[in-house]
């Protein structure tokens, strides 16, 4: 079919019209090789202007439109739907941005009028080579897979449980994690386990909620709003079950920083040294005391321990520091509780109040590096240097190392399954760590918790809740989701199966084909980010929207 | 009879001359020829269309950096030149863009062709090591001493065409012996003729058929018969061929020079060209090994049977060759052997369908029955 | 020091290492064999299991008109189920490794028995001349091969890939070494009954590996920096390729370069008639085709990191340009960059495949 | 957006900060109506204020704009900019929310944002928005960029408003969208549920003890700080003193007013150590000082930018400090962990103020009938919760209204508000 490619210009009032001569430009496009009709306007993003849009497509029969106006940034969007009501393939235009590239910054009349035509020129032969693309919808599964069944896994399923099903999996053989073994939960000092007790309650007698542990995820396959996730149980020889999601949440949870730090605490060799975990389980076990099973006279609680070599802060140890010194002067009144502190990170009002009542229960606070203990007598002694010169000591009876946080024990294995990719310690990366910090870069697949780097239980719920509130507002029952257009493309003729795509795919969309040695875009996913097309040696790989040939058109013509 | 303009100059200079008026009176807009390039003995095609960069031009320099016809297919695959140009192409470089033109690669439009009766080019192994202008200066002094210069590529000593076919304009070189002196252009067509409308010189007509001096002629068809038996033994059967591409390293580089191979992804490259498993079994059973990368043997056959029909003989494949595989020569015999069979000689013009493209009733009647 | 397995070598190392691969055929240590063979008017890779074929192995030809990774690609690019020994230079062995991170090889099943390395001749000179005079002492080795530091696994640790390694050099003509270098070597020697101790001649031998390995170094020194010198800025980058006549032979050899169509025949300017005419009026002349520049600069950016420094390229280039030695240049300064040896191990990522944290920190701005 | 959609679908999200954007572009995705209300003439609250944000360094208006384009052009979500909330009855479910909207003057629909009407103003002022380090016209937008990109008039300054007859702005527009008629209008609407989204001040260094802060001296907060290095601020990135000279020396001080206040402020060590990027990238040769009394860098990624920095400025611990401004410089004078008094004169200083609830955020409090602290924060940060609980049923929190946090987990509450609304209605 004969090309038609209608070029208008706007004159957005004086802004473009007072700084380019646009006849002269409308004559010399009109010239051009395709180009059927050229027009200028006052004001194309009225209403007016795209109702006048409309009809023009329409009346000369356009196959192509071009518009010289502002940024596509404000309108493009504007004009592609102009496209769309006036029957044209959307991606069969192409914008010039001659308002904030020319006329705002050329102010000589002469030069920006040969700049727009330029502009103009360079648009009208890339849009030559532009491509209809389709919006593809799919249809979709509401229903959502949570990995791992401690606060943040049960917080999620509850908020979802009422709209759609959930599967809880847990390879342990029971929910709850962690926070089942805290009496209270810092900063709040609420009762953790009650809490905990009060969310399982839910899970139970919620019928959308289907709770599998001891299982393991084994495979997962799809995409956004269809995944078919494999799951096996644990040494069992049952056959693999098979659901299918829409969304999958990773909440897997933290483990302590496992760390040969701690022997070098003397953990292990000296009696009495105990991760501040082992005295949580011992304070709920009712078990708190002296190996022995006397009571202790004076407790060191050390701070910061693998902070070093985790390279960050866990956030949260020092209320939980300050929480254990409260366990400890309520059971045991009169004791010496001693923490040896590199900062405080305590953030927040909650935590303030948390510190001042350790503080007012007689907690001494000591800002103390190279914190070493030995054994000395039957007591231990801590070694420790006090604002960074004097060394000072002090025996104690017992002695808590608050471990830092690590990323759960599965992340790796996870992160292979999903294509997640793990980042900084090891935890699972946020799409976006400041604006999107509960999605991972797989479309469908959130991180709630411990999973994508250490904190807090409120914190944790929050993610939960977010997560929620994504998957709420997302991926409703019925409604069909719509795909990239601008998507990909593998030419199978070129493809040498390298996988160099696969290794710089963001968004899981690239797979390979054992039989046919090639690797694959699925649409679906694509989100049309052009990786693949950079990393291809062999332009096997290509943006279907910005083609070496589309860009290459355009410049040739810029700097022609 | 023919047009025919006469000048009192050396032809290396007139054609500079000639293409420099052509320039300046807007009768073309740019001239595409060789060129020399900043780095010495360096030149490569160029599109030039600023009169003072013809100083740079060297139209018959005796060097091919790639086959001219070639380039010219690339250049207007898409579409033709919208204004004119004059393109400087040796015999077979316009053979090989008039083949192009055939295949849909290439387009004429607006292009004048001028083109030489060619004396043949130094191979490109030797010119690139030439560090002054001695070669060039033998080849010049040995065409005035009516001679077939020295140190050309094989496929020059024998080539069969070198008049041009078709071009607008034809500068006699091989066989002139006052080259440097004097020299004249024939103008073949309308368009050649108006071209040099107001160019100093004498213009007459000449019923005489443009020849090479007979004693080129015949030392070429010599050359070429004795190319021809020495190509029976060594390449006739089936063994021979094998040995021949023995030394083949499978960088078919030959395929990446020559003008006719104008397909962007060789089936010899292609996945279908891998080996097979089954392949590998076979053939470990049947012989107990197998060369690997396999296949060189079946890629100059194959090539062959592409292209042979189209073989225009520049020796652009062998110039390339780093197993100095008489290339060209294996592909003149059997393209001369196809070429006879359809009485087809590639480039002679563009009306002159491809034999493959068309049929006749009473073709190769001696295979049928 | 290593342990090695003195080999009885009278007839040449050819036939020890040919007498050597048979008894593996025969004790089925091996399905088949990929090695070097002198067949009609050159050395071919050739893939077999039939015994007598060994008799023509060569076990270091003088020449190399196929790099032997290729041989490695055409055989296991889709997968390979035969338990292979592949008898190779260290630097296609290296260039073997460096495709299967791409995905080319599978080396799975492959066995790999190095040879100490003394050079290969360029193979126009080859054939012009040395196919009928061997020993023709005038004849100069690759450029790459007279600085190439990795022709044997004496002394070095940077070639881990190795199984078994056969060493020649500083041990006269009546006798060779095979010196396991993994487990799967050792037990190869095992299964054969063939013992491996700290024998005096692997000191022989890494004594004059290392002599050799130290002149080859200083060679190397000074070669790049004369190199450096000639493409140092535009002018000289443009001086070296500008006789490039865009065969691009120096691709097709390259054991790295496996794209099937390289970007820059892919035509995808899609340039009109019309460009090249505005292009000629803006500029006066233009060259035919885009700058050869840009295609070398493109490959190098492209396979520079995993470069084994073989020569291939230079020794098919018809226009003699050194590139060889430039891309060797660049690759030794991009892989400083990132620690990388290629085809150090199959295990070590390729570096652009790889995302490390604290990497290329001198360029990012906090 | 229809007049006719069921309550239920209406949404009214309050504070076009951060939290406020991500709660409406969710609830918009979820297929709610929202309206959208912001107090002042922009939105993207002060994220938008920040030239880059830590710890990656991102520039944080190209991290803002595209969500706020979003919410220009999402048809389910009305931003009211200019607006107050006077009024909320009913109950979660169905609310009856009043809502002032002053006028603005230009016509938001006309109005291309050109800024032609900027130039013939005869009125200046300082820009508050730039912490009156440059200054505005009475018709303006707050800074370059600042979307909706649509000018308003201040009637307070517009001499127009005053009396005179001026009508300059009006005749330099060329799409006649400056409308002197316009009214403040009252808008009632009909929701389901409220999110509170509205955000946070700094503590007015100016009152408190030992600290001498001017709006004329070398003392600074880092609001200003971050004005002064933004490229479409006053100074368009170049950071220079009041006097118009290059600082040579700058100290940063953390936890300023911590003590008054009684709580960390979360964010304040972070940017801090941003502050030493920003002044070593315009400044190398400068010579930095951080007082710094604990850190406070929590997270996975923090720690790591801490190190990067650390080392480009000199780290003091300190108590009892106190600031004084001379001429040309200011004066610290504090004491060291081991009780050593000391002083320190630099060019410069820079504050990190402690965050406080936003103005009015008590009266707001009571207009809604939610709960709120001691310190003025919404909601509670005891108990195992999320934060997002306001009080009252129907009514959900997010951002620093409800206690100081940072940009993600700002984002996070705003979700999780979103959750909790739609977990309960669905």
């Amino acid at each position: 079919m004969k090309k038609r490619i209608g070029v208008y210009v706007c004159e957005c009032g004086p802004n473009i019209a007072g700084a380019v001569d646009i006849d002269r430009v409308l004559e010399a496009v009109l010239s051009l090789d395709g180009v059927a009709v050229a027009e200028k306007y006052g004001l194309l993003c009225s209403g007016d202007g795209k109702k006048y849009l409309v009809e023009q497509v329409r009346e000369h029969g356009l196959t192509h439109l071009v518009v010289g106006a502002c940024s596509p940034k404000q309108h493009e969007l504007t004009f592609m739907t102009v496209c769309e009501e006036s029957g044209l393939n959307p991606f069969l235009f192409q914008m010039a941005n001659i308002r904030e590239q020319v006329a705002w910054i050329t102010p000589d009349t002469e030069k920006a009028t040969e700049r727009t035509i330029r502009h103009l020129k360079a648009a009208i032969r890339r849009v030559l080579y532009h491509t209809a693309l389709e919006q593809k919808e799919i249809e979709t599964n509401p229903d959502v897979l949570v990995i791992g069944g401690g606060m943040a896994g049960i917080s999620a399923a509850l908020s979802l449980g009422s709209s759609r099903k959930v599967y809880v999996v847990d390879k342990r053989d029971a929910l709850g994690g962690k926070a089942l073994k805290y009496e209270k939960s810092s900063p709040g000092m609420a009762n953790s386990a009650d809490v905990v007790e009060n969310y399982l309650r839910g899970i139970e007698t919620d019928e959308n909620i289907e709770v599998l542990t001891n299982t393991n995820v084994e495979e997962v396959r799809g995409f956004f709003g269809n995944f078919l996730v494999k799951l096996r149980e644990n040494d069992a020889e049952s056959d693999a079950r098979e659901l299918r999601v829409g969304a999958i949440i990773v909440a897997l949870g933290m483990d302590p920083l496992d760390s040969e730090v701690l022997s070098e605490y003397g953990y292990g060799k000296i009696q009495n040294v105990y991760t501040s975990l082992e005295l949580e389980q011992a304070n709920v076990d009712g078990k708190l005391g002296m190996s022995g099973g006397g009571k202790p006279k004076s407790v060191g609680i050390v701070h910061c321990v693998g902070r070093k070599e985790a390279g960050y802060c866990s956030e949260i140890c020092c209320t939980v520091g300050m929480k254990i010194a409260c366990y400890l002067q309520e059971k045991f009144p009169g004791i010496a509780v001693t923490e040896f502190y590199q900062d405080l990170s305590i953030p927040g009002r909650g935590a303030q109040v948390l510190y001042e009542e350790a503080r007012r229960a007689g907690t001494e606070f000591i800002r103390a590096t190279n914190v070493q203990l030995s054994e000395s007598d039957d007591k231990i002694k801590i070694s420790y240097e006090r604002d960074h010169d004097k060394t000072e000591e002090k025996p104690v009876d017992m002695v808590v190392l608050l471990v830092g946080i690590g990323p759960p024990a599965d992340a790796e294995k996870i992160s292979n399954l999903l294509s997640v990719p793990l980042g900084k310690g090891g935890f699972f990366t946020e799409e976006h760590a400041k604006i999107s910090p509960v999605s991972s870069s797989i479309e469908g697949i959130y991180l709630a918790g411990c999973a994508s780097g250490p904190k807090g239980i409120p914190e944790t719920i929050s993610q939960s809740e977010a997560v929620a509130g994504k998957i709420l507002a997302g991926l409703v029952p019925g409604r069909k989701i719509e795909t990239e257009a601008k998507t990909s493309r593998i030419a199978e003729n070129l493809c040498m199966g390298c996988q160099t795509c696969l290794d710089v795919c963001c968004y899981g969309a690239i797979s390979y084909n054992e039989t046919r040695g090639i690797c694959v875009v699925n649409e679906v996913l694509c989100k049309g980010c052009g990786n693949c097309a950079a990393a291809c040696p062999s332009g096997a790989a290509s943006h279907q929207h910005f083609t070496s040939r589309q860009v290459y058109q355009e410049i040739a013509e810029i700097v022609k | 009879m023919t047009t025919i303009l006469k000048m009192n100059q050396g032809v290396r200079a007139a054609i500079k001359d000639f293409l420099r008026h052509l320039l300046e009176t807007g009768a073309v807009h740019a001239v595409f020829t060789l060129r020399k390039q900043d780095s010495p003995n360096v030149v490569s095609y160029s599109l030039i269309a600023d009169p003072e960069k013809l100083d740079e031009a060297t139209p018959f320099y005796p060097v091919m950096p790639g086959n001219a016809g070639g380039l010219l297919s690339r250049i207007t695959l898409n579409e033709s030149f919208k204004d004119p140009v004059a393109a400087v192409l040796r015999p077979c470089e316009l053979r090989a863009f008039v083949e192009l033109v055939k295949r849909q690669q290439g387009n004429p439009a607006n292009i004048v062709t001028i083109s030489s009766i060619c004396a043949g080019v130094s191979p490109l192994k030797a010119s690139a090591q030439w560090e002054s202008d001695q070669q060039v200066d033998e080849y010049w002094s040995a065409i005035s001493n009516g001679e077939l210069p020295p140190n050309i590529r094989d496929s020059c000593r024998i080539c069969e065409h070198p008049v041009p076919m078709g071009a607008d304009i034809v500068v006699p070189v091989a066989g002139e012996e006052e080259i440097d002196s004097k020299c004249s252009f024939l103008l073949n067509s309308e368009k050649g003729a108006k071209l040099a409308e107001g160019m100093p010189g004498e213009i007459g007509e000449t019923e005489q058929e443009v020849k090479e001096v007979e004693q080129i002629r015949s030392f070429r068809e010599k050359q070429r018969s004795e190319l021809a038996t020495e190509l029976e033994k060594t390449v006739a059967g089936l063994e021979r061929v094998i040995e021949t591409f023995a030394s083949c390293t499978s960088c078919h580089g030959c395929r990446a020079v020559c003008p006719i191979c104008y397909c962007q992804l060789c089936e010899f490259d292609s996945s279908r060209s891998e080996l097979k498993a089954q392949v590998v079994e076979t053939e470990l059973r049947k012989r107990g090994g197998i060369r690997i990368p396999p296949g060189t043997l079946a890629f100059h056959i194959g090539r062959l049977a592409h292209m042979a029909i189209s073989c225009v003989g520049c020796g652009m494949c062998s110039d390339v060759c780093p197993a100095e595989i008489p290339v060209s020569s294996v592909f003149w015999k059997v393209g001369k052997a196809v070429q006879e069979l359809f009485d087809y000689t590639p480039g002679r013009s563009v009306e002159e369908a491809i034999p493959i493209t068309v049929f006749e009733e009473d073709e190769l009647c001696e295979v049928e029955d | 020091m290593k342990k090695g397995h003195l080999l009885p070598a009278q007839e040449g190392v050819s036939q020890a290492v040919a007498g050597f691969l048979k008894r593996c055929l025969e004790e089925k240590i091996f399905d088949a064999v990929v090695a070097p063979l002198d067949s009609h008017a050159g050395y071919n890779y050739v893939l077999l299991d039939d015994g007598e074929l060994l008799d023509k192995v060569v076990a270091m030809p003088p020449v190399m008109p196929v790099q032997g990774a290729k041989a490695v690609q055409s055989l296991t690019h889709h997968g390979n189920s035969k338990k292979i020994a592949v008898v190779m230079r260290l630097c296609e062995i290296r260039a073997a490794v460096e495709l299967s991170k791409l995905r080319q090889t599978d080396l799975e099943n492959v066995f790999f028995i190095g040879v100490d390395c003394s050079g290969v001749i360029p193979l126009p000179d080859y054939l012009e001349r040395a196919r009928d005079k061997p020993k023709d002492t005038e004849l100069m080795l690759r450029p790459l091969c007279q600085v190439c530091e990795d022709f044997s696994l004496a002394g070095n640790d940077r070639v881990t890939v190795v199984d078994l390694h056969v060493g020649t050099m500083g041990l006269g003509d009546s006798s060779a070494l095979l010196i396991p270098s993994s487990a799967a070597g050792e037990d190869v020697l095992r299964q054969l009954g063939m013992d491996s101790k700290p024998v005096e001649e692997v000191n022989q031998w890494s004594t004059k590996v290392g002599v050799i390995r130290n002149e080859r170094r200083k060679a190397r020194k000074e070669a790049l920096a004369d190199i450096k010198k000639k493409v140092s800025g535009l002018e000289g980058l443009l001086e070296v390729f500008s006789q490039c006549i865009e065969c691009h032979n120096c691709q097709s050899v390259c054991p790295i370069c496996y794209c099937r169509l390289c970007f820059a025949d892919k035509g995808t300017s899609a340039d009109t008639a019309d460009d090249y005419l505005q292009r000629a009026n803006v500029a006066g002349a233009v060259r035919h085709l885009p700058e050869p520049l840009l295609f070398h600069l493109g490959r190098m950016a492209h396979m520079s990191l995993s470069c084994v420094s073989c020569g291939m390229c230079e020794d098919v280039c018809p226009v003699s340009i050194p590139v060889g030695r430039v891309v060797s240049l660049v690759s030794e300064e991009t892989r400083g960059i990132f620690d990388y040896m290629p085809g150090r191990s199959v295990e070590e990522e390729l570096p652009l495949a790889r995302f490390e944290l604290e990497e290329l920190t001198e360029v990012e701005d906090v | 957006m229809s007049q006719n959609a069921e309550v239920a679908d209406q949404i009214l999200v309050i504070g076009a900060g951060m939290a406020g954007i991500e709660a409406s572009l969710t609830l918009a995705a979820a297929g709610k109506n929202v309206y959208l209300v912001e107090r002042e003439p922009l939105f993207g609250g002060q994220a938008i204020k920040c030239e880059e944000v830590f710890a990656n360094m991102e520039c944080a208006t190209c991290m803002a704009a595209p969500m706020q384009q979003e919410v220009l052009q999402n048809e389910r979500i009305e931003l009211l900019t200019l607006s107050d909330i006077k009024e909320v009855q009913g109950v979660a479910g169905d609310f009856t929310a009043k809502i002032t909207k002053r006028a603005r003057y230009v016509d938001s629909e006309a109005c291309i944002g050109c800024n032609a009407c900027f130039d013939p103003c005869p009125v200046s002022l300082p820009n508050t928005f730039e912490e009156d380090l440059g200054e505005r016209k009475a018709i303006y937008i707050s800074c370059p960029g600042a979307l909706p990109n649509v000018p308003a008039i201040d009637t307070e300054n517009c001499v127009r408003f005053a009396g005179e007859e001026c009508n300059l702005c009006q005749e330099a527009c060329m799409f006649e969208a400056i409308d002197f008629d316009q009214k403040d209008e009252e808008i009632e609407v009909r929701v389901s549920a409220i999110i509170v989204a509205t955000g946070y001040d700094l503590q007015d260094v100016s009152q408190i003890a030992g600290v001498e802060y001017t709006e004329s001296g070398n003392v600074y907060t880092a609001r200003e700080m971050e004005r002064l290095y933004a490229s479409n601020g006053p100074t368009e990135g170049k950071i220079v003193l009041r006097s118009g000279k290059e600082p040579t020396s700058a100290a940063i001080v953390h936890c300023v007013g911590r003590e008054d206040i009684g709580y960390c402020s979360a964010v304040c060590c972070m940017y801090s150590f941003k502050f030493v990027h920003y002044l070593t990238d315009k400044l190398p040769e400068i010579k930095l000082y951080e007082f710094v009394s604990d850190l406070c860098i929590p997270g996975k990624s923090y720690q790591a930018f801490y190190e990067k920095l650390k080392d480009k400025a000199q780290i003091t611990r300190f108590q009892n400090l106190a600031i004084s401004q001379q001429d040309d410089t200011a004066t610290i004078s504090f004491q060291t962990p081991s009780g050593e008094d000391n002083t320190l004169e630099v060019d410069m200083v820079i504050l990190a103020p402690a965050i406080v609830p936003a103005k009015g955020a008590s009266e707001l409090a009571e207009v809604l009938g939610i709960r709120y602290g001691e310190a003025g924060f919404y909601g509670t940060e005891s108990g195992i919760q999320s934060g997002v609980d306001s009080g009252r049923q129907g009514v959900y929190l997010a951002g620093c209204a409800q206690g100081p946090k940072d940009i993600a987990r700002s984002i996070t509450q705003a979700s999780a508000a979103v959750g909790r609304l739609l977990a309960s209605t669905d």
